[in-house]
């Protein structure tokens, strides 16, 4: 099912008085539901709702399913979120004894760094890639991380 | 034994390294590309860790990165399963570097099966025999005569630089010989820029067949009968049994034989394959795996050792939980490999599978990463399940294959299904008496 | 089930005081509701719930699913449904050789006998349970007949 | 061989029967009720036969619908599966008449087994073991204390009249018993309106342990091992195993041969159970099952014997496929009865599968009819799936058991796998020590 049909669905609706349409195809699942009132004018509210997680599994605890996608719910608008681009273990500070590279509202330029992260004995320090300013640091320091796992959030400047 | 293992690879077959791990008690990290966030692998490992893109290069493929996933979890060894990196014997080597062990062969062994030259050469040296014949390039016609007379007719002249089918000829007599011989040489010349051709016995009707070997850390190997995978299309196997039909009780003791000579000459470690080139009660070696392969299960049913818990155990320090006396090849064991596939042209067929149920009942065994709702990505390869059957017989095996096959529903995709519930009901392949190019010449009606 | 069908369905439901209508259809499943404003019918609700050929089987070559459902696709309005009350052999004349009960267009009275259904070497004759006209046959004569399976459709007078 | 063979069941057995027809050729007929129109084994049948509504007295009972659907589809053989009318005696005596094989045994020995004073007689003439007792009502003082004299303390006393685990006291010493017995015969008297009371030996430590025979119509009877089913709640089994955990190769072999005795003192013919209880070295017959039993699969993995396809064949005439000699009890099996059912309460929870995923891999069996999407009806028994497993010895078919019930995902109704997923972590369970009352006394932290 795509867009299309939904309008087609929509517009079939419009010269009806059916108050609600629920369809549901191939994983896809979409209900139609007609405003309360009267007035023809009333807003209508569509919902499509993918099945994401496949239904075979979706109550199956899973261990971590999409560990990234997870921690990245919600950035905000406006936000660049900065991810380890290597699997390895995150660092703040380039020894325990130091301080941290960035602290949140911080103001980071174009190319300084950000953190470090370890792998394979290696340091490699991240840098970032806008100019802006830290608005959340979403790993602790000395915990493994993933490809692709999001560490900071940046507003552009 | 292992606290915790890490599984470099995807699919079916990190499922059943996670599988095999949980009946042994030992933790299972899983690492996956952003694609295979949600897949069973994953899902059924006690941890997992993404490795990269779904490009294998940065993720399946990645060492650093599985090093580093391995030493972020504390995993104590690496099972890299078939593919990706498990014939890699610089990843060996690197897992040997960081302290981790890695479940399979040496590097040095990795590395000299790896080379052909220098492997036919090993197992010349340990008694295994190879296809006879000039042994490197020949250029006098008097030395092509010569060499063709002692190992008899047909023998085949293939260009060094060909391959692929492309550059060779049969020849059948030796009238014929010296002037096969000169237009090869020419032919080579032109079509590949390099006169060389070198000359072999042409095996006949020729069956591949494997030999599965076993070692320990100490010494002991063991060979659990052999493979039958005559049944490819290009080299990819679509159909594998165990006991294979055309070895006899004796021929199996020789090869057994062989390859455990073969195996202890290089002072071999874990699970291998020696693949021969069967013709008539003649073997010959044509390559040693250094892995687990695709198949392995046919030789589970038939044995009823678990050859992946046996891998983590032996690479644990253990040793062989059996010997040779206790393998007895029992009962009949055929694999189906379900590629996501037309059935006829063979190509990919990736996308959702929108139905989905696997066969059940008795003797039938599936291994699949896939479910109902799941999407075969474009990245990988195209193996989705592997059905495998046991019976008492190979009659048995047959008709329990044919009804697995039928109860098998795959929607949403193409599968091979189609054509292996025909191989299944063809009488060639139901006799036994087919060879390699059996399924080339496969056109039931 | 498309579009059209979904569309026919609404304008089903619009000259009648039916207030919700749910269909699942070989993986398809539509629920029709109707706006409450009107108000004046009584709010009768009615679900059609098909068990839908489930999804895991949609496909598979179903050698006799439901033949009963599937023959009885769509009996006309006002129309008797006559099925089979036991699995036997469908007979519409005494014998060979003697006429058929009924034939199509024929008005039966209540209790007339319609055909025969032999089980278990007995014949029993399945009468009208209304009184109507005969607007259809549907099985043949010597036909196996499983239980449920429509036989005729009366038309009720 | 028959041509084709109509089942008299649905579920899993009727997919079981589907399956052993197709391997060995014969076309089933499904026979279903209008709520299983859309049934697995309605699907995978050659053909299928709508015989009445939900109520199973009106469609899989309805012996008359039954016997008209194999007319109809010129069925030769029927095949009842278990429950049903698989131990009716009077339907087997109208297939008979119909001229319809009805595969099982003879409608006389399925009378006699049914009958369980008679079938009791009829196994002490055979030389069975049966619990010692009075053998009838006792009602003088002098009798009581002669009798549990000679059968020894303890001893039970029950009433005639009683069942279910009321009405019943036992006795451990001769101080005590005389007392009992009086009160036993006026709570008897008060409780059910009949005094009559009889004594038993008292078994402790019960096992619930049941031999396999197979015979067939020349007179050959072969027993195939025991099967251990004393995981049950309120005499429903949860989880058994072959071979028992309790049984040594002595008693298994004396157990065998009398199981056997037994079966041809009747002219028993195909699939039969001798159950037993079982109390350290000693055995008493309990019943005799008429029929295949949902457990049979765990026989099949350690025998390699596909029961129903020897019922098919035997009741085609066939000889066994097998001796006595042939049959080796090789490594061991479990089978886990997956109902749709409260894990705790035990109360039926039918309704819609929302997800579904079964285990797979190396030794793991699947047998059910249901699937993703499947709608479990309120109207029949709460089984669902029987999850069985194979390891070469008990410890590895336990962590075989333990990963699969893992594995097993059923979303949208509540199943027993928690349960039994606890029991195979149970140290008490997996020690092999436990007696028909483990259940009710599970309770894990």
């Amino acid at each position: 099912m795509n867009l299309k049909e939904i309008k087609e669905l929509i517009e079939i609706l419009k010269d009806t008085d059916v108050a609600e349409i629920e369809l549901e195809k191939a994983g896809t699942r979409v209900r139609i539901k007609k405003a309360n009132g009267e007035g023809n004018h009333a807003p209508m509210t569509y919902t499509v709702q993918h099945q994401a997680a496949p239904q075979a599994m979706a109550a199956q605890a899973a261990p971590a399913a999409a560990p990234a996608e997870a921690k990245d719910a919600a950035p905000e608008k406006n936000v660049v979120v900065v991810t380890s681009p290597i699997v390895g273990t995150f660092y703040r500070s380039p020894s325990p004894d130091a301080a941290v590279y960035v602290e949140v509202g911080d103001v980071v330029k174009k190319g300084q760094v950000l953190c470090i992260i370890e792998a394979m004995k290696l340091m490699n320090e991240i840098e970032a890639e806008t100019s802006g300013k830290v608005v959340a640091i979403l790993a602790e320091s000395a915990q493994p991380v993933e490809y692709g796992e999001p560490l900071f959030h940046i507003e552009p400047m | 034994m292992f606290k915790k293992i890490l599984i470099a690879n995807r699919g079916e077959i990190a499922l059943r390294i996670i599988r095999a791990c949980r009946e042994l008690g030992v933790k299972a990290v899983a690492v996956h590309s952003t694609i295979d966030a949600n897949s069973l692998h994953v899902r059924y490992a006690d941890e997992s860790i993404c490795i990269g893109p779904p490009d294998s290069g940065l993720s399946y493929r990645n060492i650093p990165a599985i090093l580093s996933a391995a030493e972020i979890t504390d995993s104590e060894a690496i099972h890299p399963g078939y593919g990706f990196l498990a014939e890699n014997a610089n990843f060996a080597e690197m897992c040997e570097t960081a302290g981790i062990k890695f479940i399979g062969p040496s590097p040095e062994n990795i590395r000299l099966m790896g080379d052909k030259a220098k492997a036919k050469e090993t197992m010349i040296k340990a008694g295994v025999p190879v296809v006879p014949g000039s042994d490197g390039p020949v250029s006098a016609e008097e030395d092509v005569l010569k060499i063709a007379q002692g190992i008899g007719y047909p023998v085949i002249i293939k260009a060094s630089a060909g391959g692929g089918g492309r550059g060779m000829r049969v020849v059948h007599s030796a009238g014929s010989l010296v002037n096969s011989f000169l237009m090869c040489q020419s032919e080579a010349a032109s079509a590949f820029g390099n006169p060389e051709v070198y000359i072999e016995k042409f095996v006949t009707d020729p069956r591949h067949v494997e030999v599965q070997v076993m070692a320990d850390e100490r010494g002991n190997v063991v060979h659990l009968g052999e493979r039958d995978c005559s049944v490819q299309r290009r080299h990819q196997k679509l159909v594998e049994e165990a006991p294979s039909p055309a070895i006899t009780p004796r021929m199996r003791k020789k090869m057994g034989e062989v390859a455990v000579a073969a195996a202890k000459s290089v002072g071999y470690k874990n699970a291998g394959t020696i693949e021969f080139i069967v013709s008539g009660d003649k073997f010959y070696f044509m390559e040693m795996n250094t892995r687990i392969q695709v198949e392995h299960p046919v030789t589970e049913m038939v044995t009823g050792i678990d050859l992946v818990k046996e891998q983590i155990k032996v690479a644990a320090g253990l040793p062989l939980g059996f010997t040779q006396d206790d393998i007895h090849i029992v009962g009949h064991s055929f694999e189906c490999r379900i590629n996501a596939e037309d059935p006829v042209k063979f190509t990919p067929c990736p996308g959702k599978i929108t139905s989905y149920n696997v066969p059940g009942g008795p003797g039938v065994r599936v291994d699949t990463a896939v479910y109902g709702g799941y999407t075969v990505p474009p990245t990988y390869d195209s193996l989705i399940a592997k059905l495998i059957v046991y019976g008492k017989d190979r009659d048995e095996a047959i008709a329990r294959m044919s009804r697995a096959l039928d109860e098998y529903v795959v929607e949403g995709i193409k599968t091979t299904i189609p054509l292996q519930q025909r191989i299944f009901q063809d009488p060639v392949f139901k006799s036994g008496n087919y060879t390699t190019a059996y399924l080339e010449n496969f056109n039931p009606k």
